[in-house]
């Protein structure tokens, strides 16, 4: 069945990949043309048709890279580099991933822990949970310079900061799922464990969380995918240290396109790899039992 | 009122019924429940008088809304009285079920999908912290009673309705209540899965007789399991008629066959037109 | 060791080689000092990060940092080392420009956070009003405005942005530069600043004193040496970003806003320098810099002269 | 099923010792002495303290309604005043009987919003708990960062920013106008609605969607606020880069709910349209629209704070003057930390009241939706 | 084949099945179903032959499985056959549903909760164009029909279970369908509602003589609605009995007590057991 699936959407997806790759390439031709003939090309003077589609493809500083532009630029800044040097791309993904997975394990807990309180306590849910949304109106991305300093001068600097910045975007799709979940089990389900006389302790871990899980697993590869987002963010105002983010600041800072797009294709590949980190736990967790 | 019946033994528990003082294991005084809807009180039920003695199969017959949900759960403490008294072995309903007293089946069997049928047949009794060993053997030998031997290790959804149902009367079972309480249990089951359940389930009365409560909307199913039904009316909640059963405690579907079914049917039939008027 | 936190105002660069080189030569350690220099970046102000206690010292620019006095953060100048002023405007000659007055009714690329203060300066000198004689626009940290030709004019460093707009295949012919400096708006760039309190502090005083002696050191290296410098510099930055045929280029134009290199006045704050800064940032028409003469309060040699003993 | 104690009333209680012991301490700091000490009741600390213990009385009482709660309320809102009122400005180091009174300041609050939170109604009562307790929040805030002195550039307090809310209206109005109405709502409205549209569109087309959705679905685990440099790059530093960045944000998840949610109407409704041998259009009209609802406005709720975050990221990449990511970030190097947190106050009020608005629509077009319907009674 | 009947008259579309040559309202010759299922085939239909003319109310009957809900779906064209021949009104199936023949109920009632009572059953003629005015006066007959007037402006879920399933009626009936398929109509109701759902659709159909395709498990419900009664077994889906319905046209409940309608009862029981080998 997923054979076939999969089967099935390979052509359509290989189809308009491709199609998008043409439409790219075309782009780039008519976005970097102005760019090449003036500083490229009309400084020698006449210039053929071939000559601008060969330089719009070959530019130093194009307004949109070519793939394999930017592919080559990815092999070499993961291959030609040692895995340690700050020039390998690796190492920042590196750096952007660890930085995410302990915001979003700290997102995690936070977020468990006010959905267990909220369920809890009427008095929370009514007083704390409107804040609680309100609080992902607060852009935190734009304020992430503020905390890393106020952070830092309470003597947390390093990774925490940025991790703080991510635990702050991953905590709320966990908590809002967790609410949720933790009030999934019907009211069959709780009389039925009241009838037994159950605690509330015994409630929780025999009814309550097993029953949140559905919910939260969606909603921790919305959290992650968040938190990666808040990392990445949090690594711009801090400039020139490692971090995918760091690689689009001073890609951008020095001129580079090339690596900013590098940049950016290495952290779409972290945010699927990251994704699927969590759907394998998931399937490790609740896949077997899984309805059909 | 209670007929000594000809297959009864003396030392069944189901003896009480005959002596002159009956162990009542349901009691209820003037009891009344009446709702606060949004607009107006509902009188759910209204001053409820009865008694189940222990042993007892008691089916609870009435339209829709005439309250049988609302009595089953008021005697296992699910909802409080407005006014009156239930008592349940001589303690309040609160007091019986902190005493485990209850073993309730709902109409859907509200089994837990992320565990295997033996782990949901083992569920109330790890609540109340038997050891793990003696809970899977109680399990395992209650899976057995309802014919479920050899699904211990599928996940609810692996099993048919009616076999969701069976586990779910398993699980009711193993936790050794004094007083069974079934709404509904086979409302969802097609009418052959229905029959085969009706049939097991007197089979089981019969081996373990407990005292069981029983709400259905089905005449004959009532009729066939009970050896007491009582016919409700709504608006307000209240008892039509209590009609004892004359028919032998053993029994298999065939009876219902027989004069004396048709005849102890169709009483309940116009007791229960009596009441829809 | 004495502990010490430098934060920079920008991301390791050859700006910064001073204090690279000291600290991978061995100077601060020669001089009991365990540095630790932090990187700065587009969003982060030394002023907030020295008064969260961050940092020790910073390195700012004058206007930032005497703004930051009227806030309420008094910062004192320790040292400067630049003592010439490398900001500049650069335009595209297509555009335009061809001196000062041609600005008006131009879109200009212009850095925030605290550097914005000598451009306010000379266009209030000039008389044009931004947003309506001129439109500015907050420049990001590279010089794509001007390549997309979305500014006649950018914000450049002469050690740094203006050969980037070159390396983009801008003939320098085409462009055109003013000088703040010529334009007499300069004010003194990269400095030394602490937090006035802690002056009072006399252990203080000697750590820094240490501090500065083994960073001059490093900057005279940095001035003589440059493409060691720029390898030091490349070094340390995590990003990986920074090459060394750039930074060496950086390198070589950072000497020149240094005149004192390599001679006992180097980091000697120059008083008259001082108050042409405080003159220049006061004479902002009818929205100053700062509103108030610090004085002297904002700068002391008390340092420099407990270094260059 | 249900309990019924009152709820704070231990902690209402226990406020009584902090402030009893604050008392105890003004009066043995002026000089207990066996004749009533009239210069110890002028000390702010010892009525406060009184007052505390009043309102702790006051806390005791089982009345569970409104008016019964309103007393404490406004007893603990008026100790609170008085308490901000008396803190130790500047140098001199708060007196133990201050921290005292602030616990008992403390449990009080929390009594206060745990007592109105156990009203069943009328519904705007929860609205209340929520500013109350939010207002509390804010009051301590100020408490604690006056009385530790926290220096105003790394953190200012709540009057502060207040206060530059109003003087800096003009500044902050242009901003306004710059990120939201500009940028913000334009890239919204059309990457949302081009989403959906989309979604809409290849609905019919099998190819498209097999080919579509895995892309996506892919995108949305793709941090897309990375594409602001490019977007200031190729579309220049004013609005039109921001409504770039937001509508590349806004428009995958607006396309994957709608393709969702028009797949989300059940195999039942569907065979019966097509028993009535119903046209794709009317099957559109009638069935999957309405049915595709919820989880439109579910991507159109994300999507308003992913909107903000994009706007107000791309204008770290170069922006005109005025915005409310320009104003954060150079305000911020320029220490003018109230005007700061005002920019951001304003941005989280904007952010909340577009979501409120669309919480308000979905309410009337969901309207039969069990999620709705569960909310609203 | 079909006894002619004392109480109908020449001219009501009944009258079709006692002409020598009946009007076939659906015929199937050796339909079959196979559903590709992951391990194995499923054999859902199996050379099913049968006709149903014009007028008749048929029930299908048969255990959980055997294919009652295929058959239904292959007639009304929501499922291909795999071999064979099912013509409707002489036209394939999808024909027949292009021109609108069918009337589907389902289990569920299927109601769009986003539309009052009244614009539900309007649904129908909307799409096929009716004037506003005109679907609103059917729309409203019909419910007036199933005893809801008054209920209009209500929404979906503000009506009980069986209100709810009659809404479906109606709007099944508003549609003026040719063949009305009912899958298990009432098999979610209680029992009380779901005989006086039997009863209002046996007048119903009295009153409109439609021919109806109606699924149910409960044999009651068969033998009191149908003129025609297909038992059907599982394993591969076949058709084990056709019994003609000897019982008048004109019924009401209390005939459910009659020997005629048990002896009929007991014929079904027996059929179905057999099947059930
Ligand atoms: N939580 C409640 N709030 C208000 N009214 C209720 C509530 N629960 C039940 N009722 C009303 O009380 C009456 C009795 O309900 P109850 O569920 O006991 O009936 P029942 O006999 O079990 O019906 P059924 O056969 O449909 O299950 C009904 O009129 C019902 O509407
Ligand atoms: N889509 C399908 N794919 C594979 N097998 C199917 C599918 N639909 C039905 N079946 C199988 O076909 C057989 C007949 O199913 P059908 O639903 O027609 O039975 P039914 O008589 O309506 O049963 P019930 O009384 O439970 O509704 C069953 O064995 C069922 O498992
Ligand atoms: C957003 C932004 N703000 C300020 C500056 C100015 N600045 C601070 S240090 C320094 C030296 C860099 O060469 C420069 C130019 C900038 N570049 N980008
Ligand atoms: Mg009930
Ligand atoms: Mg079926």
């Amino acid at each position: 069945m997923s054979q076939n699936r999969f089967q099935q959407h390979l052509v359509p997806v290989a189809t308009l990949l491709a199609v998008g790759l043409v439409l790219w390439y075309l782009l780039a031709i008519w976005l970097n043309a102005a760019g090449v003939i003036e500083r490229v090309l009309a400084p020698q003077g006449a210039w053929s048709w071939q000559e601008l589609v060969a330089a719009t493809f070959s530019m130093q500083r194009p307004v949109l890279p070519v793939p394999h532009q930017i592919a080559l630029d990815l092999w070499t800044s993961i291959f030609d580099a040692p895995l340690d040097s700050p020039r390998n791309l690796l190492l920042h993904a590196w750096v952007t991933a660890g930085a995410t997975l302990t915001g979003f394990l700290m997102g995690l807990v936070l977020g468990g822990l006010l959905a267990v309180c909220i369920v809890h306590s009427r008095t929370l849910d009514r007083a704390l949970m409107p804040w609680i949304v309100a609080s992902q109106s607060v852009p935190v991305l734009a304020i992430a310079p503020i905390v890393l300093i106020i952070l830092g001068s309470l003597g947390i600097t390093g990774m925490l900061p940025k991790a703080t910045i991510a635990m702050y975007l991953c905590f709320f799709p966990v908590t809002v799922a967790m609410v949720q979940g933790l009030r999934a089990p019907q009211r069959l389900e709780m009389e039925l464990i009241h009838t037994y006389s159950a605690s509330r302790i015994q409630t929780f871990f025999v009814l309550r969380l097993p029953s949140s899980l559905p919910f939260l697993f969606p909603s921790l590869r919305v959290a992650i995918a968040a938190g990666l987002a808040g990392t990445i963010v949090a690594e711009l105002p801090t400039g020139a240290q490692a971090g995918l983010g760091a690689r689009l600041l001073t890609g951008s800072y020095y001129g580079n396109t090339l690596q900013i797009w590098s940049a950016l294709i290495m952290a779409a590949l972290l945010g699927v790899v990251l994704t699927a980190l969590v759907a394998a736990v998931e399937y490790l967790i609740v896949g077997r039992r899984r309805q059909a | 009122m209670n007929a000594p019946h000809p297959t009864e033994l003396q030392a069944s528990p189901h003896s009480a019924l005959e002596t002159p003082v009956a162990r009542p294991a349901v009691v209820a005084r003037k009891a009344s429940v009446i709702y606060q809807a949004a607009d107006r009180p509902v009188h759910a039920l209204s001053e409820i008088d009865f008694t189940i003695n222990r042993g007892e199969f008691v089916s609870l017959i009435g339209p829709s809304g005439c309250g049988k949900t609302t009595l089953l759960r008021v005697i296992a403490d699910l909802e409080p009285i407005t006014s009156g008294e239930v008592l349940v072995n001589g303690m309040t309903p609160s007091d019986a079920r902190e005493r485990r007293a209850y073993g309730y089946v709902f109409q859907a069997p509200a089994l837990f999908p992320w565990r295997t049928v033996l782990a949901n047949v083992m569920l109330p009794l790890q609540l109340i912290g038997r050891s793990k060993a003696e809970c899977e053997a109680i399990a395992r030998e209650q899976l057995g009673r309802v014919g479920l031997a050899g699904f211990e290790k599928k996940y609810p959804w692996q099993l048919s309705g009616g076999m969701q149902q069976r586990v779910s009367i398993a699980r009711a079972l193993g936790f050794e209540p004094k007083i069974l309480m079934m709404d509904e249990p086979f409302g969802a089951l097609d009418e052959i899965t229905r029959d085969k359940l009706n049939e097991q389930l007197q089979q089981l009365w019969l081996r373990e007789r407990r005292t069981v409560v029983f709400v259905t909307h089905s005449i004959a199913e009532a009729v066939y399991l009970s050896t007491r039904i009582v016919v409700m009316s709504p608006r307000p909640g209240r008892i039509v008629k209590v009609i004892e059963s004359p028919l032998p405690f053993e029994r298999d579907l065939s009876i219902r066959d027989t004069p004396e079914f048709t005849r102890l049917a169709q009483e309940v039939r116009e007791a229960l037109a009596e009441g829809h008027q | 060791a004495e502990k010490v936190t430098l934060q920079l105002k920008w991301v390791p660069q050859a700006q910064f080689a001073g204090y690279y080189v000291a600290q991978a030569k061995g100077y601060y350690k020669e001089a009991g000092l365990d540095v630790t220099i932090k990187p700065g970046g587009p969003d982060i102000s030394p002023v907030q990060v020295i008064a969260g206690k961050s940092a020790d010292v910073v390195v700012n620019w004058m206007p930032d940092a005497l703004a930051a006095r009227e806030a309420g953060v008094p910062l004192v100048n320790i040292a400067q080392v630049f003592d010439k002023s490398g900001l500049m405007l650069t335009c595209k000659k297509a555009s335009g420009v061809s001196s000062p007055k041609d600005l008006k009714g131009k879109t200009l690329g212009v850095w925030y956070g605290g550097n914005e203060y000598p451009f306010l300066n000379w266009m209030g000198k000039l008389g044009y009003k931004p947003g309506k004689d001129i439109t500015v626009l907050k420049q990001g940290f590279n010089v794509d405005p001007l390549l997309q030709n979305q500014a006649a004019c950018i914000s450049t460093m002469i050690y740094n942005e203006y050969w980037q707009v070159v390396d983009a295949g801008v003939k320098e012919s085409d462009l055109l530069a003013f000088f703040y400096q010529d334009q007499g708006v300069a004010s003194l760039e990269d400095g030394l600043y602490v937090l006035e309190s802690n002056l009072r502090d006399k252990a203080f005083v000697a750590k820094m004193a240490k501090f500065l002696k083994a960073s001059f050191k490093g900057w005279n290296d940095a001035v003589k040496n440059p493409e060691e410098a720029a390898k030091i510099v490349v070094a340390q930055d995590a990003s990986g970003s920074a090459t060394v045929a750039v930074q060496k280029r950086q390198m070589e134009n950072v000497a020149k806003l240094i005149s004192n290199a390599n001679t006992p006045k180097i980091g000697y704050l120059d008083p008259a320098a001082y108050e042409r800064t405080v003159k220049v940032l006061m004479s902002g028409g009818s929205d100053p810099v700062i509103k108030k003469d610090p004085g002297k309060a904002a700068m002391t040699h008390m340092v420099w002269d407990a270094a260059a003993k | 099923m249900s309990q019924t104690k009152l709820p704070g009333a231990i902690g209402a209680l226990l406020a009584i010792i902090p402030a009893g012991l604050a008392l105890s301490q003004t009066f043995s700091l002026s000089g207990f002495d066996p004749v009533i000490p009239l210069p110890a009741l002028h000390s702010p600390a010892l009525r406060i303290a009184a007052l505390q213990i009043v309102c702790v009385l006051l806390a005791a009482q089982p009345l569970r309604c409104l008016l019964g709660t309103l007393p404490l309320l406004l007893g603990s809102l008026l100790t609170g005043a008085l308490l901000l009122l008396s803190v130790p400005s500047g140098e001199s180091e708060p007196a133990t009987a201050f921290w005292l009174l602030c616990i008992a300041q403390f449990l009080l609050a929390r009594t206060s919003v745990q007592r109105l939170a156990m009203l069943d109604s009328p519904p705007w009562v929860a609205t209340l708990t929520a500013v109350l307790f939010g207002l509390w929040m804010l009051y301590f805030w100020q408490l604690l960062v006056t009385a530790f002195a926290v220096p105003r550039v790394l953190l200012p307090a709540p009057a502060d920013i207040l206060l530059a809310l109003f003087t800096e209206a003009d500044k902050l109005g242009g901003d306004f106008v710059q990120t939201v109405l500009k940028s913000v709502l334009t890239g919204y409205v059309l990457g949302s609605g081009l989403g959906i549209a989309t979604g809409i569109a290849i609905e019919r087309s099998p190819f498209l969607q097999r080919g579509l959705l895995p892309i996506a679905s892919l995108t949305s685990t793709i941090p897309l606020v990375g594409v602001a440099p490019i977007a200031v790059m190729w579309f220049g530093f004013d609005w039109p880069s921001k409504v770039a960045v937001v509508v590349l944000m806004t428009f995958f998840p607006a396309m994957v709910s709608t393709l969702a949610g028009l797949g989300a109407a059940g195999k039942l409704e569907r065979e019966l349209m097509h028993s009535y041998a119903a046209s794709p259009r009317q099957q559109l009209l009638a069935l999957r629209l309405p049915a595709a609802m919820p989880f439109i406005f579910g991507a159109l709720k994300v999507n308003a704070s992913l909107a903000l975050i994009g706007a107000i990221v791309a204008e770290f990449f170069g922006s005109p003057t005025a915005g409310l990511g320009f104003r954060i970030s150079t305000e911020a190097a320029r220490m003018q930390m109230p005007l700061v947190w005002a920019a951001i106050v304003l941005s989280a009020i904007v952010g909340s009241a577009l979501y409120s608005l669309l919480v308000l629509c979905e309410r009337r077009v969901n309207f039969w939706h069990p999620s709705v319907r569960a909310a609203q009674s």
